[in-house]
């Protein structure tokens, strides 16, 4: 009768959220889209940005420090680099570390829910308590000791973020899995003597499709935070200045250049929000409950 | 076009529900009517039935009494007159003493009726406290008096353990007590059976009679099972789609039910009190869709003795005897009894 | 009293008590009112608090209040007196003869004599000190038998010495406390006994270092102030913000974050005090050891590759100059016609292709590891110029920042470095700062900090440095220094980033003419004295105590609260209806 | 009734230990992983020869893996988690000296995300689809999205250095010595800042938490029921429905207690506070790793405990779990 400690309770994690009252799908809509927009904004800058700016990102140049104007959209730092410039091509860093690392994590998460949702007993008992262990260490903490040991550098942050952020999407799969398995398409197809993996993928992987949507955009939102993390702890890769590295570097002018952090904080900011509000709108029109990054 | 019963506000009514109308609006803005112009009274002391098939509005009518309609629900009109006065009007604070106090409430399902979380006892005590000033030990002996009157064995130790460590049917008794735990002048039970197995709804029903005639609290009884009303109530009334189709003294329905609806009801259950075996017989269609309604008899979709005019308009209600009405322009004495 | 270590007692918030110290403040507030106290903030924890046996400025910062030395150098390079009263130098330039004061005591009461000066001049300073090693090549004994008069014995005469006899390079340790145990190991490296006018009394890792007062001080009057506290601040941010908050009252050298300097002079009541008496200077030192730096063309290929100028203008506006060859621009024997390496990528490629190292298929050529010390965030700017720069000309480089003492570890020990860029000071004289950079006798194995860590061996460099040595006539030892000069440019086995004097900002309403030494990190606080106007604002302090914030707090909380209820008492989206849903 | 809950605990602390064992054995696979001699990791880049040699010894480093793994096992186990290479101290003593800090800023932070995150919760969930519940969302979602690096800085920018009533850093005043309880108020006063910074993900993650918990709670039967008894509705509120949406939010207090941690240390980094997390942080860029990965396992095991005394608080909530 020992619930697994540990975890979140079933109820709180499975999609006892379906919400009970149509008006409500109105809400979440307007926090997906307005999601979207938050996210849409500095992901098309990022991905654009040879376009909208020919500046050099790294260039130094004798006018530093200089408040916004034409010339620099968002000023220069203070080594004359221009800041528009190094938003949009960190944000590409960080967009890139966010979607995936989150990538990794959906893929190990996806795959553990489905073997320990589906084939239950023994192997999802054993899963679980991998899951359990996952949830507890403390994951940034082990990210800086992984890359203070193992050395920075984009790809492996990449990985240790995403080899670490499984936890959420195994529980929501697995919670899925469990509710699938009874449905009857599920029964026809084994009578029909489909094989295990036929039927995983085939017919359950796309009802679980929804979920693992509304945990990649929890899952990027959190892993471009904890990359923001190492890089204001100096962990980051200074050759790829992400938002968080710009963040660090502007410490010391939050006054004298306010722009400086200013522009690199709220883009950050916007997308983490971005793709919650994404995750978010997308869980209640699922009915997937919020899930634990 | 709903035109209200005739009001028959007598005096010794303990209960007296007018041209009651409950809608509720879905997310598409239409709305739909669960009650449609209900009246009904209670006397005191009396058990009274009303039946009627799932999504007839028979729950959702006896939740307004309380004002407890879930959400969206509102009611729109009509007047809930107890004790002289209306339910409906009231503020807030008087309804919630009202609550518990003089009208007390059984659910349905006893699995979830119970706080999982709080001890059975605490919530028996719970409902005593919030209606009058007593010492936690004078609480507490007249819970273990409670848990006594309904059956429930070594009430002491009992009293202290959680709802999950309680069988469904002694989880239903607990119910019942802290129903009753104030006396109340009237116990409505919201199909109190429906979830237990038959033993079990049988214990349930003799424990409600005896406390009826031990305290004379009135009794308003709302199921689906025609079977439970013979044993227990004095008066049934049969709802369908929102409105009362006929009314009247137990027998007088079960001898000689007029409207087609509580005909068919009463022919699709099997009699033992009754010599002639008949076929059970089935009622065709499905049920009445409140979004749509057809403009006459609502029944006639499904009615076998349906003839135009039913379809025209809706029938009032007509006495057809003492106390005995009902919503028909055929009415089962004109109608030729089929095989 | 001084206990670093710390038992954790937790208590609620209220009766919180954490460390045995703060158990000490438990007791019932003392009567008197809040002592006169200097606060200060340092970058880092000081690996050791010991001037006498390293160069780190932090070890400066935390040391120098504490330990004395015969005499001390102002801003303008004049000699005052210390622990010595008067000296007298031979005609032949090699004794010297230091009369000592007599009514000295260190801390732990032990009477000050000529015995200290010579335990620690023979077995410290000219054995262990980074400068005290050139300053003092010449010592051959201490003569102590007077134990009011110090004589110092040279094998040859040495011009540098009087300006090596101060607390930067020759501080006295107490013979009774050193003798006979491992210097390096010796616990009093950070629970230092010294005659300087304050005490260590308690050192709380990463949170601050506690000075009071020392009664016993020789010169009546000062210490102005009762207590010194040197608060570790890591975070630049956060120290500015202290200072700008006034809950810090001076910061100097390391802990003064160069790029808010101008930000930092319209403080209110705020005085800046700058002096290069001492050569300060941030250096490359290229090791010479691993390929491709052992060739010449690629060490003057790095000197055109990277922008110094571009450097000299951001980094530090205002307090920078141009070093041209191995000495600084302020010392009188620096040779002025040495031509610059100007900023020149192409003359760049050009030399590394010519020494054989073309750009590969990706564009570069080979990697370029740059070390320094993490929380200099000058150096870290610098470092992020350099990589731009020599990325133009294809050289890779792998930026790695390291806590000063990692940086000793893997840079000038154990060698895993093609460059570090560190602070050094190159004065007074040329011999003390300059020499020990580039003679073959001061490379070690295993290798030791701030020493000839770019393995530069020229037989010639070193009999030259001999040569001028022995020079009575300034005029000679010039001619010889200007040779020595070109030689050394042409080597560029150190590359000069920029030249910078000390500064030390202060809050003039807590405390006045401070910083007057030859360099900001070596005041020992003595002679600052309290401005007239502060004496009562002092006692109130600028923080006006807790009053001010429970009020703040208080009211906060209310404006929470305020809101909390108003959120409660809009009607419940339950109250609108009629009726009471679930 | 307690015997069921003694049992649980045991249960709990069983499967803590385990847990305990693992992240050691992880931490002793990452050094080994790290590319270079383990030897000359824990022992600094340029030992002494008898150094590098003791270090060798002590961990076995030349017997075969199984071996080492058995002696860094029980090493740890015993709280023997290495000597720092800087301080030249035992871990396991540094520790203890850094950590009160951490776990005073640690707790406070938790416990007023807790009181903060509940109340915003079951006000939220109370009148959701409103504007009040529109505003609390808006605040929870923000509360997850600012980097609490950036927000630190700014919140130092704001009051203390702007608006100047509260202290920009660091543990208790240097101007002046505070005693008795005006020392606690000091330290208070200087705690303000970091706890509000460590304390909003913590917060938001807790008022959403809350809210689906409480949502669900809500629309069961037996707050009809509690309706029909009379009840008020703050009493169902805040006794019928919260008693069971409680265990979903303690249950997320310990879950988050790991990410609390990290906060930490970059609030400890901002505000200059001497903790847990700052020496953790400065053990890095010292390469003193036999410091950080003694600080990590403190840290891991630290979280494994308070998990426990979440299940334990839970099981106390929830009478049906755990018996």
């Amino acid at each position: 009768m020992a619930e697994s400690s540990a975890a979140l309770p079933e109820s709180a994690a499975l999609g006892a959220g379906t919400p009970t009252r149509r008006h409500r799908s109105f809400a979440h809509n307007a926090s997906t889209w307005v999601g979207l927009g938050l996210l849409g904004i500095p992901l098309l800058a990022a991905l654009c940005a040879p376009l909208l700016t020919g500046a050099d990102p790294m260039a130094l140049s004798p006018q530093t420090l200089r408040a916004p104007a034409l010339a620099h959209l968002m000023g220069t730092d203070d080594l004359g680099r221009d800041v528009f410039s190094r938003v949009l091509y960190g944000g590409r860093v960080s967009l890139i570390v966010g979607l995936t690392s989150a990538l990794i994590a959906i893929t190990i998460g996806t795959a553990v829910g489905m073997v320990a949702g589906y084939f239950e007993g023994r192997t999802d008992e054993v899963l679980m308590r991998i899951t359990e262990i996952f949830q507890i260490i403390p994951r940034f903490l082990l990210a800086i000791v992984v890359v203070a040991l193992l050395g920075g550098g984009i790809v492996k942050v990449i990985v240790v973020i995403g080899v670490l952020g499984w936890v959420g999407t195994a529980r929501v799969v697995r919670a899925q899995l469990l509710v699938l398995r009874r449905e009857e398409f599920v029964l026809a197809a084994t009578l029909g003597g489909a094989s295990a993996w036929r039927i995983l993928t085939r017919h359950i992987l796309p009802n679980v499709v929804p979920f693992i949507i509304v945990s990649a955009a929890l899952q990027t939102g959190g892993a471009i935070l904890t990359e923001s993390f190492l890089s204001f702890l100096g962990l980051g890769d200074p050759s790829r200045p992400s938002w968080g590295l710009l963040l660090q570097q502007a410490q010391l002018y939050l006054q004298q250049a306010w722009w400086m952090s200013t522009f690199p904080g709220l883009a950050l900011s916007m997308t983490i929000l971005g793709l919650n509000l994404v995750g978010d709108g997308l869980a209640s029109k699922f009915g997937a409950r919020k899930i634990a990054r | 076009m709903t035109e209200t019963a005739p009001s028959r506000t007598d005096a010794k009514a303990l209960l007296a529900i007018e041209g009651l109308v409950v809608e509720f609006a879905s997310a598409q803005g239409e709305t739909f009517r669960a009650s449609d112009g209900v009246s009904l009274t209670v006397a005191a002391g009396e058990v009274v039935a009303i039946v009627g098939e799932s999504g007839s509005g028979k729950s959702v009518t006896a939740r307004a009494i309380l004002r407890l309609v879930p959400h969206p629900g509102r009611v729109r009109a009509g007047k809930i007159m107890f004790q002289g006065r209306d339910l409906l009007r009231m503020p807030r604070e008087q309804v919630r003493e009202l609550r518990g106090r003089d009208i007390a409430m059984v659910f349905q399902d006893p699995m979830t009726s119970l706080n999982p979380v709080l001890r059975v006892g605490a919530q028996i005590g719970e409902a005593i406290a919030l209606h009058a000033r007593l010492s936690a030990s004078a609480i507490g002996a007249r819970v273990l008096d409670l848990l006594r009157r309904v059956g429930i064995p070594a009430t002491a130790e009992r009293a202290h353990s959680f709802p999950h460590e309680y069988s469904g049917g002694m989880r239903q008794r607990a119910m019942i007590a802290m129903g009753v735990a104030n006396s109340p002048a009237l116990l409505i039970a919201d199909e109190p059976t429906t979830a237990l197995d038959v033993t079990i709804q049988d214990q349930i029903i003799t424990l409600m009679r005896d406390l009826n005639r031990a305290s004379g609290t009135a009794i308003l009884l709302i199921t689906h099972n025609v079977a439970l009303v013979a044993s227990l109530c004095t008066r049934v009334l049969v709802m369908y789609a929102g409105r009362i189709v006929e009314e009247g003294p137990t027998e007088e329905i079960f001898l000689s039910p007029q409207h087609p609806y509580t005909w068919s009801l009463l022919r699709s259950v099997p009699r033992v009190d009754t010599k002639d075996k008949k076929r059970l017989l089935a009622i065709k269609g499905q049920p009445p869709n409140p979004r749509d309604l057809p403009p006459g008899c609502k029944f006639e979709p499904r009615c076998p003795f349906a003839i135009a005019r039913c379809r025209a308009s809706e029938p009032a209600l007509e006495t057809v005897g003492a106390g005995h009405a009902a919503r028909c322009f055929v009415m089962m004495k004109n109608a030729e009894a089929p095989a | 009293m001084f206990d670093a270590s710390r038992r954790a007692v937790l208590g609620g918030l209220a009766g919180a008590a954490f460390w045995p110290d703060e158990l000490a403040r438990m007791r019932p507030a003392l009567a008197q009112g809040a002592p006169k106290r200097i606060v200060g903030a340092l970058e880092e924890d000081p690996p050791v608090i010991c001037p006498p046996m390293t160069s780190i400025i932090s070890s400066f910062g935390s040391g120098c209040a504490v330990y004395g030395a015969l005499t001390w150098v102002d801003r303008q390079g004049d000699i005052h007196p210390e622990l010595a009263e008067r000296w007298e130098v031979s005609p032949d330039g090699k004794t010297y003869t230091f009369y000592l004061r007599k009514n000295v005591v260190w801390h732990d009461g032990a009477p000050f004599t000529s015995a200290d000066v010579k335990f620690s001049f023979e077995n410290i300073t000219a054995k262990l000190h980074p400068w005290g090693r050139g300053a003092f090549k010449a010592l051959e004994s201490v003569d102590a038998s007077d134990p009011h008069v110090a004589v110092l014995r040279l094998s040859t005469p040495s011009p540098a010495v009087l300006k090596a006899v101060n607390n930067a390079i020759s501080a006295i340790v107490p013979k009774h406390l050193w003798e006979g145990t491992d210097f390096i190991k010796n616990p009093l490296t950070k629970k230092p006994i010294g005659t300087g006018p304050f005490k260590l009394v308690e050192y709380i890792q990463g949170d601050r270092i506690r000075y009071e007062k020392n009664e016993k001080y020789y010169i009546p009057g000062q210490p102005a102030f009762d207590e010194l506290v040197l608060r570790i601040i890591p975070d630049a941010a956060a120290r500015v913000a202290a200072f700008e908050k006034g809950e810090v009252d001076m910061l100097y050298n390391n802990s003064m974050p160069f790029t808010e300097i101008e930000r930092i002079r319209k403080f209110p009541g705020v005085e800046i005090r700058d002096s290069n008496v001492s050569g300060s200077a941030f250096l490359g030192i290229i090791n010479m050891k691993g390929k491709p730096y052992d060739d010449v063309r690629v060490r003057q290929a790095l000197a055109h590759g990277i922008n110094r100028g571009f450097i000299r203008d951001n980094v530090m506006p205002g307090f920078s100059q141009n070093q041209i060859g191995p000495l600084p621009p302020s010392m009188s024997l620096a040779n002025k016609d040495l031509k610059d390496y100007a900023y020149d990528p192409k003359r760049a490629n050009e030399l590394l292709d010519a020494a054989g190292y073309p750009r590969k298929a990706d564009g570069t050529r080979f990697e370029f590891r740059l070390l320094w010390a993490a929380n200099d965030i000058r150096i870290t700017k610098m470092a992020d110029v350099i990589r731009q720069n020599l990325s133009d000309v294809g050289i890779t480089t792998s930026l790695q920042p390291l806590e000063r003492a990692a940086l000793n570890q893997k840079g000038y020990i154990s060698e895993q470095f093609d460059m570090i860029i560190d602070s050094y000071a190159q004065g007074p004289d040329p011999d003390i700062g300059t020499e020990r950079l580039y003679i073959s006798t001061n490379i070690f194995n295993p290798p030791r900090v701030f020493t000839n860590n770019s393995s530069y061996i020229n037989p010639e460099v070193d009999r030259l440095f001999e040569e001028q040595r022995r020079q009575i006539d300034p005029a000679k030892r010039k001619e010889i220094y200007d040779k020595i000069q070109v030689i050394l440019w042409e080597a560029v086995a150190v590359l000069p980033i920029l030249a910078y004097s000390g500064v030390g900002a202060f809050r003039a309403t807590v405390m006045s003419d401070a910083f007057n030494s030859a360099d900001a990190s070596k005041d020992s606080f003595a002679r600052v004295t309290l401005p007239a106007a502060t004496g009562a604002a002092l006692a109130a302090g600028p923080e006006a105590g807790n009053g001010k914030t429970i009020g703040y707090t208080a009211a906060g909380a209310a404006v929470v609260a305020a809101g909390a209820w108003w959120l409660w008492r809009r009607k419940s989206r339950r109250d609108d209806g009629l009726d009471e849903t679930a | 009734m307690l015997g069921g809950l003694g049992l649980l605990i045991l249960r709990r602390l069983a499967l803590g230990v385990p847990l305990v064992l693992i992240i050691i054995v992880l931490t002793f696979a990452l050094v080994r992983l790290a590319p270079g001699d383990p030897a000359l990791l824990l022992a600094g880049d340029a030992p002494t020869p008898e150094f590098l040699a003791q270090v060798r010894a002590e961990y076995d480093l030349d017997k075969p893996l199984q071996q080492q793994l058995l002696t860094y096992l029980l090493h740890a186990v015993q709280g023997n988690l290495g000597t720092s290479i800087y301080f030249g101290q035992p871990v396991t003593r540094l520790i203890l000296q850094y950590f009160p800090v951490t776990l005073l800023l640690t707790t406070l932070a938790m416990f007023s995300a807790s009181v903060l995150g509940i109340l915003l919760g079951v006000i939220a969930a109370d009148r959701r689809d409103t504007a009040t519940d529109a505003i609390v969302g808006g605040a929870s979602l923000l509360g997850f999205s600012i980097p609490i690096f950036w927000l630190g800085q700014l919140l130092v920018l704001l009051f203390a250095v702007t608006l100047d009533i509260l202290p920009a850093g660091g543990w208790s005043s240097a101007r002046v010595t505070y005693y008795g309880f005006d020392y606690v108020l000091d330290v208070a006063q200087h705690l303000i800042l970091p706890v509000t910074t460590l304390m909003l993900f913590e917060t938001a993650m807790i008022t959403r938490f809350t809210r689906a918990a409480m949502i669900e709670a809500l629309g069961k039967d037996y707050v009809t029921v509690a309706y029909a008894k009379g009840a008020t509705h703050s009493r169902v509120l805040w006794r019928h429905a919260l008693a069971n949406a409680l265990t979903t939010s303690v249950t997320v207090i310990g879950l988050e207690f790991g990410v609390l941690l990290a906060g930490a240390v970059v609030t400890e980094i901002i505000y200059g506070l001497p903790g847990l997390g700052r020496l953790f942080f400065d053990s890095i860029f010292r390469r003193d790793f036999q410091l950080m990965t003694g600080c990590f396992i403190f840290a891991s095991t630290a979280v494994v405990i308070v998990n426990i005394i979440t299940d334990i608080v839970v099981a106390v909530l929830d009478p049906r779990v755990g018996r």
